[in-house]
C-alpha cells in the first residue's frame, strides 16, 4: 500500500516534448511508472520514444488512454493554464514540477482544483514516488527502496538527501511526498499526514519542513490531534538571517511566525521526534520502528 | 523584487489613487529646484529598499527650497541598513488631519489576497498587529471575483464615519487592488492613508514588493529595478540565475535547491563552521551556472573553503562536474573545494571530476565536515 | 407549512431608504413579515419607521438581528454587489427585486451564491408570500389567501391574475413564488416544484410558464418524474410572433426550442393539466384537489 | 440592441482581431470614392439589422470602383425584411481559402456565455446546428477563471490542424471574448473567420447584440446606437422606458408585465380579436409613462380599441389612472378604451378614473372580450 500513487496509476506528461519533459518521462518509464500519454499542441498523433502516443490536449490524452494522473512540466508562464486543463480534463490527481510559477496565478489555479475535487500536488516540487511502483516527478528512483515509512517535505534535494540515508540504512519507503515551498500550493503536510495515518503499510513518518510559513506548526497540531503513528521532523533555516529570502518564496519569515525556533518548539509539543542533522532521521525512525 | 516608494506612487496613482505631487532628485541641487518649483514646503524622502528610513534620519520636512537643498545634501549618500542613498524623492509635503494604513498581501493561510486596514496609520503594521490587534481589519479577496464593492465599503466604515471619506476610501482599496494584481505584487502597501483637514485623502507613502515570478511577463515593472541600490554579488547572481544572499562566514556554499541550501548551511553551523552564503543553482542546472556560482563565491575575501553539495534530481549532476571542471581551468582556485555529488548521473559526474584531479564524495555529512575543517585551516580529515 | 419563508423567517431590506425599498417595506411589515433590520450606506444608526434599525452593511445587519432573509431594491448596477453581500454575510435566502441586472453580472453572481450553499430568488422577480404568514418581495398580500395551493411562476402580474382568481374562487395558498424572468436567476421552476412536492401541507401546484428557453420542459420531465402532486400550468406567449422580444429578456425565442406549442405539448406528455386562459386554472385545479 | 457589422468589426479590432480595412458610405459617390482609394475589389455590403442580407441581394462583390458604385447604387434604399438601408459597407474583398464560425451567446442553461464554432462557416450556424450538430464544438466559459489558453487551444484544434492557424485562432478566442464581456454582449459572432490562401487569418463579418441592461454603464456602446435603423414606433417607446412591438391587429394593448402582456395578447385572440401591439409600460410606472404609451398606441391608424390591463404590484395603478387622465384630458381618445384595474392602491385608481368619467372593471377576462367586441365595432357586452 501507499498514499496518491501505486503500481496501476495511469499518468500523461504535459510537456512530454520539452527538455526536462522528456528526460524525465524517459526516467519515470524506466522505473516502471505506466506513462500512457504525452500532451504537446502540434504534436498530437506523434509518438514518444516510439511508444507513448502524444495528443494535442490533455482532455484528449484522457479520452484515449484513461489517466487519471497527470504530471506538468511545462515552463511557468503556461503552468497555471496547464494545471487548469488537467483539472478539467478529469484526471482526478495533477503533479507540477515547474518551477517559477507566479504566486498570483496560484491565488486562481487553487480554487479552480478545488471545485473539482483534484488533488494537486505543488508546483515547484518534486512529484512523488512510491518505491517498486511508480514515480511521478522527477524523485532519483535509485535512492528509494520500498518499505513501511511515509516522507513528506517542503524541500526537493532535502528530501532526497534524506531519503537516501534511509535507505541506506536499510528504512524503507511506502510513498515520498515533495509538497513543494511555493506559497500557495496544493498539498500540505496535513493532507499527506492524513494519507500516511490512514494507509496501512506506513508504520511511521518523517517529516521535513522549513521557516516560513505556519504549515508545520499546523501539522504538529494535527499530529498531536488525529495521528497514531509515530512522526520524526526536521527544520531547514535554523541559522537563516531573519528577514531574508532564502531561495524560494516559501522562505519568507514574516513577523513571529515562521522561524525554526518556534516551528521546533511545536513539533516538541506535538510529540515529534526532532532530527537535529538530515541524517539523525535513521536513528529516530529506527527507534520508532521498534 | 523591491521597487522605491516613487515607482510604487507611479504606479497607483496610474489606477487613480491621488498622491501628492513629487519628482526625484539625484543632487542636492535638483532637489532645491523642484522644491522651489512647488513653492510649497515638501519631504524630502530617502529612495532606498529598507524600512525605517525615518528613524535613520532619511525623511525630512522641509519649509523652504534651501531647507530642501540642504536636507537632501545630508540624505543623499547616506547610509541606511548597509544601503547607500542614491536618490531623493521630494514631494509636496501634505497637511494631515488622520493617517490610516491600507496594505495588500498574499497570504498563504487563506491563499488569497489579503487586505489589512486600520485606522492607525504611519507606523509600523507589525506593531499594531502585535500591540492591539483589534485595530487592524483583514479582509480576504477571492481573485476569481476581484474585490468586491461591499468589501470595500466594510473597510471604508472601518475606517471612517463620514459616507463622502468612506466611498473616497472604498474607491481608493478598488484601485490599489487593480495595481496590485496588474504588477505582479506580493505586498503593496498605503502607509499613511491622508485625510487632510479640508478632507481631501491622499497616499503620503507607498510601497510595493514584486513577485520575481511576474517579472517576465511584466516588462514595464521588471524595468523599474533600481540595481544600484543592491549589492553587487546579488545583482551578479539574479543575472546568473542563482539565488545568492551574502552572510559573514568563511564557508562558501553552492547547493541546488533552497531547503538543501539552509540544511547543508545549518549543518555547517552545526560542526562549528560559519557559512559565507547562501547560494541555490535550482533545478535545470548547466555548466554555465556552475561557472557564474564559482566566480561570485570566490570573488568574496571571506572565503576560505568552497563546499558543493549537490543532489541531483532535475539537477544533472554531470552539469554540475562539468562547471567545476571549466570554471577552475579558466580561473584555478586559490581556496581547497570539497565536492559532494550525489543523484542524477552520479556515475558520469564522479568520472569527469576524477579525470580531472578532483575527488568527490557522496556523503554530505563528511563534505560538511571537511569544508568546515578546511575553512579553519586545517586538513581535510 | 409553506416554502422558503414563514412566520419566523426574519428579513433584511437592502435599500429601505429608496422609493421603492421603503414603500414595499411598509407593505411587508403591514402584512406581517417580520423586517427585522434595513441596510443602507451611511444611514447606519437610524430607524426605519421609528422602528426597524437601519446598518451600513449587510454583515453588521445580520450580527446584530440574526436576520435569515434578505430582500433587494437596489437600483441595477448595485445589485449583483448587494446579492453577493448578502451570500457573503451569512443570511440563507436572497430575493432580489430589482430589474435590469445586466445578464453579465449573473454570470458572476450565480456561481458565488452556489458555492456558498445560499438560495437566491431572482432578480427581477416580485418575490413570493406565504399568505398569512410572510411575504417577500412585492406581491400584493390581499389578493392572496391561506390554502394548500403552491403558485410558481416565471412572469410577475401574471403570478397575481392566477393567484387572484384562485383567491375569489375560495382556493388558498401555501406559498406564491415569482421566480422572475432573466435568462438567469438564482430559482427555477424544480427547485419549486421540488419544494411543493416536499411541503405537507401544498396538495396541488399551479405552474405559470413563457416562452423562451426551455426551463418549462425541464420541469415538465421533473413532474412526470419526481412529483406525486397534480400540476397545472399555463404558458404566455402563445401568439406571439417568432423571434421578437417581448419585454425581458426571459422572452426570446431560440430556435426550435422555446415556443409555446412545444411547452405546452411538454406539459401534456407529463401530465400537467393545461390552462388556455389564466382564469381557467380554478375549474382544473379545483378538479385536482377534489 | 442591435449594432451595424462595421460597429461590431470596429469593436473586436480594437480587441486585436485583424478585419479587413472598410469604411461606411451613405452614397454611390462615397462607396466610389473609397473603393478607389483601397484600388482592389471591395465587398459592398447594407448595414441593417436583418438577417439574411446576403439572400436579401444586400451583399454584393464589385470588382472595380465604378462597379461598387453600380451595386451601392441599387443596395442604398433596398429594404431588407421591412427595413431601408441608409449605409453600406465598403470593405476590401478578401481572398478566401477557407471559412469558420465562431459565436459567443450567453447560455440560459449553464448560466455561462458559451462559444460555439464549426469549420462550416459562413452560413447559418442555426442551420449547421439542426442539420450537422456534431460539426459545432460548445465551449462554456466560467466567467470568474475568463476564456483558458487550453479551451481557446481546444476550440483552435477543432477548426484547423495547423498549428500556426490554431495558435492564431485560439488568439481570436481570447480576443473575442474580452470584447464580448467588455461590450456587455449576449451575442458576439465572427462569421465567417476566413483563412487565406496565405495563410492570413481575417474577420470578414462580425455581429453583435448588446444587453439592453448594460448600456447605462458603457456610455460608449451605447452611443453606437442607430435609431435611423428602428421602426420610430419602437424609438418612441424606448424613449418613454417602455417595451414596445407592433403587431397587425386592432386592439391596442398597455400591460404591465412581459408575461401579462403576453398572456393578454394570448387571451384577446382567445376571443377572436387581434393584438395591435405588444407594450409593458414595467414596473415603478409613474403618470409620465402611460401618458406616453397613449400616444404610441394612438398614433397607430389601425387600433380600434385600447384595452387596459393593468395588475399592480410594484406598479401603483394610482399613476396609471392619473396617466390615463392626464393623457386624454390633453389629446381626448377617437377610440373606445377598456381599463382593467386591480393591486396596489386600486381604491385610489378606481376613484380617479370615476371622477373623470371613465369606468373600469376590475376583470381580466371580461375586458379582453369587451376590447375585442369594442375593436369589431360592436358595444361593449
Amino acid at each position: 500500500m501507499s498514499i496518491f500513487i501505486d503500481k496501476n496509476t495511469k499518468v500523461v506528461v504535459q510537456g512530454i516534448t520539452g527538455r526536462d519533459g522528456s528526460f524525465h518521462s524517459k526516467q519515470m518509464m524506466e522505473y516502471g511508472t505506466k506513462v500512457v500519454a504525452g500532451v504537446t499542441p502540434g504534436k498530437g498523433g506523434q509518438k514518444f520514444e516510439e511508444q507513448v502516443p502524444v495528443f494535442n490536449t490533455v482532455a484528449d490524452a484522457v479520452a484515449a488512454t484513461g489517466a487519471n494522473c497527470s504530471v506538468i512540466y511545462v515552463p511557468p508562464p503556461f503552468a497555471a493554464d496547464a494545471i487548469m486543463e488537467a483539472a478539467a480534463s478529469g484526471v482526478q490527481f495533477i503533479v507540477c514540477i515547474t518551477e517559477g510559477v507566479p504566486v498570483l496565478d496560484m491565488t486562481k489555479v487553487y480554487p479552480f482544483v478545488k471545485e473539482r475535487g483534484v488533488r494537486l500536488l505543488g508546483p515547484n516540487c518534486p512529484g512523488l514516488i512510491t518505491p517498486g511502483e511508480s514515480k511521478v516527478g522527477i524523485i532519483p528512483g535509485r535512492i528509494c527502496t520500498p518499505g513501511n515509512v511515509g516522507v513528506v517535505s517542503r524541500s526537493g534535494t532535502l528530501t532526497y538527501e534524506v531519503v537516501y540515508q534511509l535507505t541506506r540504512a536499510g528504512i524503507g519507503q511506502t510513498t515520498c511526498v515533495g509538497i513543494g515551498g511555493d506559497p500557495i500550493n496544493g498539498t500540505n503536510f496535513i493532507d499527506c499526514l492524513a494519507a500516511f495515518e490512514k494507509d496501512p503499510n506506513t508504520k511511521a513518518v518523517a517529516m521535513m519542513g522549513e521557516i516560513g510559513g505556519t504549515d508545520e506548526q499546523e501539522a504538529a497540531t494535527f499530529v498531536k490531534e488525529h495521528m497514531t503513528k509515530p512522526v520524526v521532523g526536521f527544520i531547514a533555516g535554523q541559522t537563516a538571517p531573519p528577514g531574508r529570502r532564502m531561495g524560494h518564496a516559501g522562505a519568507i519569515i514574516s513577523g513571529s511566525a515562521g522561524t525554526a525556533a518556534e516551528k521546533i518548539e511545536a513539533f516538541q509539543a506535538a510529540g515529534i521526534g526532532v532530527a537535529k542533522r538530515p541524517m539523525d532521521f535513521v536513528e529516530l525512525i529506527k527507534a520508532r520502528l521498534k | 523584487m523591491n521597487i522605491h516608494e516613487y515607482q510604487a506612487k507611479e504606479i497607483i496613482r496610474g489606477f487613480g489613487v491621488p498622491i501628492p505631487p513629487g519628482e526625484i532628485a539625484t543632487t542636492p541641487e535638483q532637489a532645491e529646484t523642484i522644491a522651489k518649483k512647488y513653492g510649497t514646503a515638501v519631504m524630502v524622502k530617502a529612495q532606498v529598499h529598507a524600512g525605517g528610513r525615518g528613524k535613520a534620519g532619511g525623511v525630512k520636512f522641509c519649509k523652504t527650497a534651501t531647507d530642501a537643498k540642504e536636507k537632501a545634501t545630508a540624505i543623499l549618500g547616506m547610509q541606511i541598513k548597509g544601503l547607500t542613498v542614491e536618490k531623493v524623492l521630494v514631494t509636496v509635503a501634505a497637511d494631515i488631519g488622520s493617517e490610516a494604513y491600507v496594505g495588500i498581501i498574499v497570504d498563504r493561510a487563506t491563499k488569497k489576497p489579503v487586505f489589512m486596514v486600520s485606522a492607525a496609520g504611519g507606523i509600523d503594521i507589525e506593531q499594531v498587529a502585535a500591540e492591539t490587534p483589534d485595530k487592524i481589519l483583514y479582509v480576504p479577496v477571492d481573485v476569481r471575483y476581484g474585490l468586491p464593492m461591499y468589501d470595500a465599503m466594510r473597510m471604508g466604515f472601518f475606517l471612517y464615519s463620514d459616507l463622502k471619506l468612506v466611498r473616497a476610501a472604498a474607491k481608493i482599496m478598488q484601485q490599489l487592488y487593480a495595481a496590485f494584481m496588474a504588477s505582479g505584487c506580493s505586498l503593496a502597501e498605503i502607509n499613511p492613508l491622508v485625510v487632510t483637514p479640508t478632507g481631501e485623502m491622499l497616499a503620503v507613502d507607498g510601497k510595493m514588493v514584486i513577485d520575481d515570478n511576474e517579472l517576465d511577463r511584466l516588462p514595464n515593472i521588471a524595468a523599474l529595478r533600481d540595481e544600484s541600490s543592491e549589492a553587487p554579488s546579488e545583482v551578479a547572481a539574479r543575472h546568473a540565475n542563482l539565488t545568492f544572499i551574502k552572510l559573514d562566514g568563511d564557508v562558501g556554499c553552492v547547493v541546488n535547491g533552497a531547503g538543501l541550501a539552509m540544511a547543508t548551511m545549518d549543518l555547517v553551523k552545526y560542526y562549528g563552521g560559519d557559512p559565507a552564503n547562501f547560494l541555490d543553482i535550482g533545478g535545470s542546472s548547466n555548466p554555465e551556472k556552475v561557472v557564474n556560482a564559482l566566480k561570485i563565491i570566490t570573488a568574496d575575501p571571506n572565503v576560505k573553503a568552497i563546499l558543493f553539495n549537490i543532489f541531483g534530481g532535475i539537477t544533472r549532476t554531470d552539469d554540475v562536474a562539468n562547471g567545476i571542471v571549466t570554471a577552475t581551468k579558466a580561473n584555478p582556485l586559490k581556496v581547497p573545494i570539497v565536492i559532494r555529488l550525489t543523484g542524477t548521473n552520479e556515475e558520469i559526474a564522479m568520472k569527469i571530476l576524477t579525470e580531472n584531479g578532483f575527488t568527490a564524495s557522496s556523503d554530505m555529512d563528511e563534505a560538511v565536515q571537511k569544508a568546515v575543517a578546511l575553512a579553519k585551516g586545517g586538513k581535510a580529515a
